[in-house]
């Protein structure tokens, strides 16, 4: 054993003491900044991107505006660049500008439980203390509401308190509405790649068919891509939670903080779906009275609530708290910016995970034609193209829940032989009120068994799509293939036998022919027949379905 | 050693044979099916009998893989059969041409006779002589013939040594003996049938067939033929059809024993047992090529042992193994002492080749080895 | 173009501006407990486990202490587990240790540039968070400080606020030093695995050689894991930051919070390595007073110092202010827990990232033996532990440095030619005031260029010197065959020549014998003397070097 | 068509031939040095010709593959040679014991008589044949003779028929005419020395050496020899050593013009190749073996054009198209008609075999494509 030292303990713990502080949310992002994304000098070009579009498109949502945003990105030096990004959203207060540009874990998004890209307050906020951090420049922020009335000032941040500081805020009068941001950074570099802002563009467009974008590069280039849709997303509602979902801890959070003044209203308040035969149900399998006020709930009776509410039946989330993307639109975008020969999309209803968070998923799988991403010698490997509430995810894929089920789906089965090197594009759209991000980067989905799993069977019902499609497709090449080469082995086999019989070849030969052409279309009539009764069959199907509902 | 005048034990039943014309007639009463049904707007057939496995069987009684009864029907309008019906019209035509005008040809030959593109596609009706080489077996079965009958004949392989008098009879009736032919010996024709190779004398006590050509020229060497009254075969791998055909006719005409001599393997042991039962490609004309008493003198891997030869072994590859199992199956090697033989071969893995029998002296299989064991009778059965 | 929609777009912006709200840290985290590796059922486990030891061993360290660490996990029902973990540290007072287990963002660590395990000040009360959450339950802490008085309290969250809040607090008398803490959690499950407790604290034994572990696992079974070395590592020191890895931001904020009076004190004072040559070169460089108030400096002359820091050449960071393993201790411990056939072990110099953080690195190379992984059919893997700041990283190795780093290294120039097949175990150590992990769960360190080269470098090193051992291996190996082969083909040899010349075989033999043995012995006193020449060439090296050092 | 009296351009000095009793000296001169070697302690050492591409040379003067003068030194007390040099006293001893005992055996069966397990090991004194065929190489250059005359053979192949009369002097003087055996021929041997066989007299205008048994078949069937006074070698792929020395004899004491008739791919213009100018392998023989003046006759590209051949083409392999490559850089197909052969095959990617030209009829290649390109000397050279 060791031989004790001699030392003073007390004055040990005491002077540790001493050193004992509190820090601000700004200080540790500042110091961890990796952890926004804010690291590698392409990736951070990229994440600043991400962040203020994100933040445009959900304010444009919220006020139903079909959004239009301008990006421009220049180069001011070696790894120096100015980032400007305008939308025609409602725009901003005075006030609000300030905590959304300059206050860390500040905003709309983080109380509610309402399907937003941005779900941390952090985004904006976090490349105003990058710009800060690189070139000492605060940042500039334009907005108007459209009243003739404008605001421009300058926002950073004070780190030790979370703070924000303005400066120059001028108020002048022009017809704009929404918001304008324009940051100078330093550290970062534009490169066109696989992660690159203008791929992360185009995936946003993708995602978001109602969207135009319009984005100048530092050469100069412009990129636009144009809405195929004129329909506004459903605004995002706020939701309350699912009973299915919430943990003992949730319940007696939310208990604390309800209006209610007894447990059985704020039980048919507070919660999605909660009926009063469900209430009833709950109000028999706990051994407290309902009556009592919410906030004296204990550990125990909420334990009992939370049984409750597993073993009663409930119906699934309200899809009006959920706003997918939608198969027509994802469709159409799909089909004009990746040009895929055949297209399969599915979507899924929503479902919950643990938390009470609904959450639902759309897949779309594109082969053949530009579908694939292509290699510098032009061969084609597959590409997964992941988004979170509609905001593409460019990095971390190794880590990602829908890396994870693209890659447990067995390809084989639904005829890619070799699904890495097929000219694929899958596409995988997760909404949820809260996308359960593996870090505060926002760009992997941790991988939550309820979310693999729902992920994979939406590809696997997609990808039986996309097999009858090939399937079909190589029926008619065999069809085709099948006329022609009765007709190439007629002329052979009448010689043969007029050679040995010596009756005239080509009596034989028409014959044949027609022998030929008779079978073919019975078998097309044969065909037709039966797929008219499997059609049949379907169709009752759905109305037994129907009725049963 | 054995009697000169053993008997065959049952006298083969070979089919009657047809002749020339009579097989071209076969070929046009086929054609003239398919033709009427043409006509009667009826979808062609191509009747044949069943190939492989489940129509093969042996037949204890007389030793010999059979083909069944099992025919198989080729529809031309099956896309399925479309492709092997076109190509079966063509060797049908073909041969039949061959017939009426006397010639013959090579299997070979058929098929770059018969292959060219298809109109204006790029497929040709033959892609490889494989296809071709099938043709031939259903259209030898649908007129229940043997190849050769309708002019058609493999590549030549195999040599002849010993006192034998030949007569080529498509040849100047060209007699010779194969005994003073030097050491060389007789090249054996691809076809030995008794209308063209007559068989004039044998002055022989037996026939050995050898697998490999330099074990055979090793026994020439010895003066093997003479000492012990031998016909010596060297078939140089597996036997030609040929060289089966001559084995065959010196067991039934010349009523002599045939023992089989190759390899200590698989692969040895299978050409051993085609000579004997005749192989499942060629069921149907066992009665033709097999002969069901042949005996097996070795390798052994009991050889192994016996003379020392551990040291001159070789490992088994996989495929061999691989052989060797599904050769434990096979009707025929279901005998106590092949299967122990076929299972001391996969547990233990080795192979020891005839010339190993070196490795004692050069002259120590014409000296010891053969003579003992034909002496003592030690025969594999 | 869309036809706009009737929104009354003041109303939205300010309805938007009452929804602004801003968050505690504890609610973000708590919302997003993923990031802290606080996700997955055994994963969760092993990052409570983690926490808590890496708090225990830090405190320690600093009091100059040797680590006795008990821990035990009790199972309390399906997924439902009580751990305990109780050291021999300083202790801590009643205020540290509210704030220690109860407040997020609050600690020793987080403002002291210091070699220190934790870093964040988040884990412990990202536990208590974690275990509040779950089960509902307080968490219980004992804390003395050797002079007979201890004190016992709970501890939860106050998670609006972030506060912690105390109850049943009890003083009592025991002569008891360090703290205890008891915790419940569900939602955790405990299972024997390459990422379980167990592994996590084998290995934090490999790295900390003069530590002391008990652990009881859940079916009782005790796993003890002897100290192989009585030396505290010293302790760590809280270092200046080193002038070649500051940004303006950086010296800008320094300078705030500096106590000097003039920009040149501040430079003095503030900053690692800054002797008078290097002040005076600094101010030939810049083009404004150096006496001027350090809290007045703009970003323009801030960024003139950075430039000037750059041009001018500082010593190395110190040692002092890293605590590196040791290579003997490395060696000890890696000989006593991984029994390799062959270790060669690398420590190398201190160097600094972008930041200014110095960091140091040590690898160590085991080969054959027990080292390596092996799978349950007795195959062996190559096995990378990976540790920063001593503390084993478990998770997370995809997207780590030091895996890509590993990864990066050519080991077939090192004589493995199949590295993922090998029975090699390959220990990185990074040790730094500052570790950039990747998230707050600090699972896997971000991959800076500096820090992967630095770790490649190590590794080349010290995969040269297992190519030398290998090489020697197979070099003596290879002599026993030489001499057999020829001591087999002498008898051949000579009876092939006695058969065909008639001289006697026998005689033949020995003289070919005699030959060999002859040859054999010179080559072996060659070997000898050029052996004695490297050594004497590498001697005159190193004496030269220390010369000109 | 060739007179029949045409002279090699050029009389081929074969070396002077040692006897058994000399050759066998030779060895024990060998044995003797290295004796003496040991016996004063040095490092022993065998010398012998270095072989491969560094030491052969084309000829241009006598167009023979030609062996250097390089030697290369096996010393036993270096790691590297001390197996080799173990396995060449083994053969060598062996040999010399063959040429007392006046007895001959085939590369295989030497190769069995010298395996076995070293001491305890599990090595063995040869792990195949490959191994004890070069050490046979490397003695035949070590004594300067050719492995016949160490009495050694390698494994028989190939087929002549034509009106030719052999003796076979170590087998009872065995006379016999080759167009007299039927359509099979004479097996050819593997030892074709003159000590052996006599060439007791030719009737023919040239010999016409055939790459597949199945097309010397064919022209035996058509009675190509007798219409052309031809003989036929029939070499079965690549010409065994016996066959060679055949063809060899046939030019130099019989004078008759050979002309080489292959399929038309690499491998059969190779085949061709050996037996005109020899073997890389082979290279320190050519003088016994090879015949400068042979001629090609066909399958040539062109031919495949000429003759309408595009549908029984086939595409070559991929091993085929390398082999082209590397024969554009061998000295002897550095003529212009053959750099355009070769260049066309690498471009077109197919190949013809000689039955392709059953593809016009099955007479084709004795009525028309074999007389016609000899009537108009159409040779590739």
């Amino acid at each position: 054993m060791a031989k004790e030292q001699q030392i003073d303990i007390t004055t040990t713990a005491e002077a540790l003491a001493k050193e004992f502080k509190e820090h601000s949310v700004a200080e540790f992002f500042k110091k961890n900044r990796q952890m926004l994304g804010l690291y590698g000098k392409i990736r951070s070009l990229t994440t600043i991107i991400h962040e203020y579009v994100t933040n445009s498109l959900d304010a444009c949502e919220e006020a139903n505006i079909l959004p239009e945003i301008e990006i421009k990105i220049d180069e001011l030096g070696p790894e120096y660049y100015e980032v400007t990004v305008k939308d025609n959203g409602p725009g901003l207060t005075k006030e609000v500008v300030g905590k959304a540009f300059g206050q860390l874990l500040a905003g709309t998004k983080f109380h509610r439980l309402m399907q937003m890209r941005g779900q941390q307050g952090i985004g904006a906020a976090g490349c105003t203390m990058f710009s800060q951090m690189t070139t000492g420049k605060p940042v500039k922020v334009i907005s108007g509401t459209g009243n003739g009335k404008c605001f421009a000032v300058e926002i950073s941040i004070d780190a030790k308190t979370n703070q924000p500081k303005l400066s120059n805020y001028k108020e002048f009068k022009r017809n704009f509405r929404g918001v304008a941001v324009r940051a100078k950074f330093k550290e970062v570099l534009y490169k066109e790649s696989e992660q690159s802002p203008l791929e992360y563009i185009r995936r946003t467009a993708i995602a978001n068919p109602h969207v135009t974008i319009k984005f100048t590069d530092p050469s100069g280039k412009k990129h636009i891509f144009k809405r195929t849709s004129n329909k506004i997303p459903k605004k995002p509602k706020a939701v309350k939670p699912h009973p299915k979902g919430v943990t003992v801890d949730d319940v007696l959070s939310y208990a604390r903080s309800t209006k209610a003044q007894k447990v059985i209203s704020f039980l048919k308040n507070d919660f999605d779906r909660m009926g009063a035969k469900a209430l009833e149900e709950i109000s028999k399998k706990v051994n407290f009275d309902l009556n009592k006020d919410p906030r004296s709930l204990t550990w125990e009776e909420a334990e009992q609530i939370v049984k409750a509410f597993r073993e009663t039946d409930f119906l699934a989330p309200s899809t009006d708290t959920l706003s997918p993307i939608g198969e027509e639109q994802i469709k159409k975008s799909f089909q004009t910016i990746v040009k895929p020969e055949f297209l399969s999309v599915v979507s899924r209803k929503p479902k919950v995970y643990a938390g009470g968070f609904a959450f639902q998923v759309e897949v779309g799988i594109g082969v053949g034609g530009e579908a694939g991403r292509t290699l510098a010698n032009g061969e084609k490997k597959a590409e997964i193209m992941r988004f979170a509430n509609k905001v593409p995810l460019l990095f971390d894929a190794g880590s990602c829940a829908i890396t994870k089920a693209v890659q447990s789906v067995d390809w084989k089965r639904y005829g890619l032989k070799d699904f890495e090197n097929s000219p694929v594009t899958v596409f995988v759209s997760l909404v949820s009120v809260y996308v359960p991000y593996t870090g505060a980067g926002k760009q992997a989905v941790a991988d939550i068994d309820e979310i693999v799993e729902e992920i994979k069977l939406a590809l696997m019902d997609s990808g039986r799509r996309t097999s009858r499609y090939l399937a079909a497709l190589r029926k008619e090449r065999e069809k085709q293939m099948r006329r022609e080469a009765f007709m190439k082995y007629i002329p052979e086999v009448s010689s043969a036998l007029a050679k040995i019989t010596k009756v005239k070849e080509d009596k034989l030969k028409k014959k044949l022919e027609k022998l030929v052409l008779d079978k073919l279309k019975l078998e097309e009539l044969e065909e037709k027949i039966e797929k008219a009764r499997a059609e049949a069959r379907g169709k009752e199907v759905k109305s037994n379905a129907k009725e049963s509902n | 050693m054995p009697k000169k005048a053993t008997k065959p034990k049952r006298r083969l039943r070979e089919k009657r044979t047809k002749g020339p014309k009579e097989i071209a007639k076969a070929i046009e009463e086929i054609a003239k099916k398919i033709v009427r049904e043409i006509n009667s707007s009826k979808d062609p057939i191509f009747v044949t009998k069943t190939r492989g496995r489940s129509n093969v069987s042996f037949d204890e009684k007389t030793g010999l893989i059979k083909l069944g009864k099992k025919t198989t029907a080729r529809n031309f309008l099956n896309i399925g059969h479309a492709r092997k019906f076109m190509q079966t019209m063509l060797v049908m035509a073909k041969t039949h041409e061959y017939l009426k005008e006397n010639k013959t040809a090579a299997i070979r030959e058929i098929y770059y006779e018969l292959k060219h593109t298809l109109g204006e596609s790029k497929e040709n009706t033959f892609e490889d002589q494989s296809e071709s080489d099938a043709c031939i077996v259903d259209v030898e079965h649908a007129v229940d013939t043997i190849r050769e009958r309708l002019n058609l004949h493999a590549n030549p392989k195999g040599s002849l040594y010993g006192d034998i008098t030949l007569r080529d009879r498509m040849h100047n009736n060209d007699t010779f003996n194969c005994l003073k032919l030097g050491r060389g010996g007789w090249s054996i024709m691809s076809r030995m049938e008794p209308e063209e190779i007559e068989i004039r004398k044998v002055n022989a006590k037996f026939v050995l067939v050898i697998e490999t050509s330099a074990m055979y020229e090793r026994l020439v060497e010895e003066g093997f033929a003479k000492k012990h009254k031998a016909i010596l075969i060297g078939t140089g791998g597996q036997a030609a059809r040929g060289t089966r055909r001559l084995i065959h006719r010196l067991r039934y005409e010349k009523k002599l024993p045939v023992i089989v001599f190759t390899d200590g393997d698989p692969y040895g042991w299978y050409i051993y047992s085609v000579i004997k039962q005749g192989s499942m490609a060629l069921a149907a004309h066992s009665e033709y090529l097999a002969c069901p008493d042949a005996k097996y003198i070795g390798m052994t891997l009991d050889d192994v042992e016996r003379y020392n030869l551990e040291n001159v072994t070789e490992k088994m590859k996989e495929g061999d193994i691989k052989r060797a199992k599904e050769m434990l199956d096979y009707a025929w090697f279901k005998t106590k002492e092949w299967q122990r033989q076929l299972k001391m071969a996969i547990s233990k893995k080795i192979r020891i080749e005839q010339q190993a029998l070196a490795n004692k002296s050069l002259s120590f299989v014409a000296d010891t080895y053969l003579p003992e064991k034909i002496k003592n009778k030690e025969f594999l059965d």
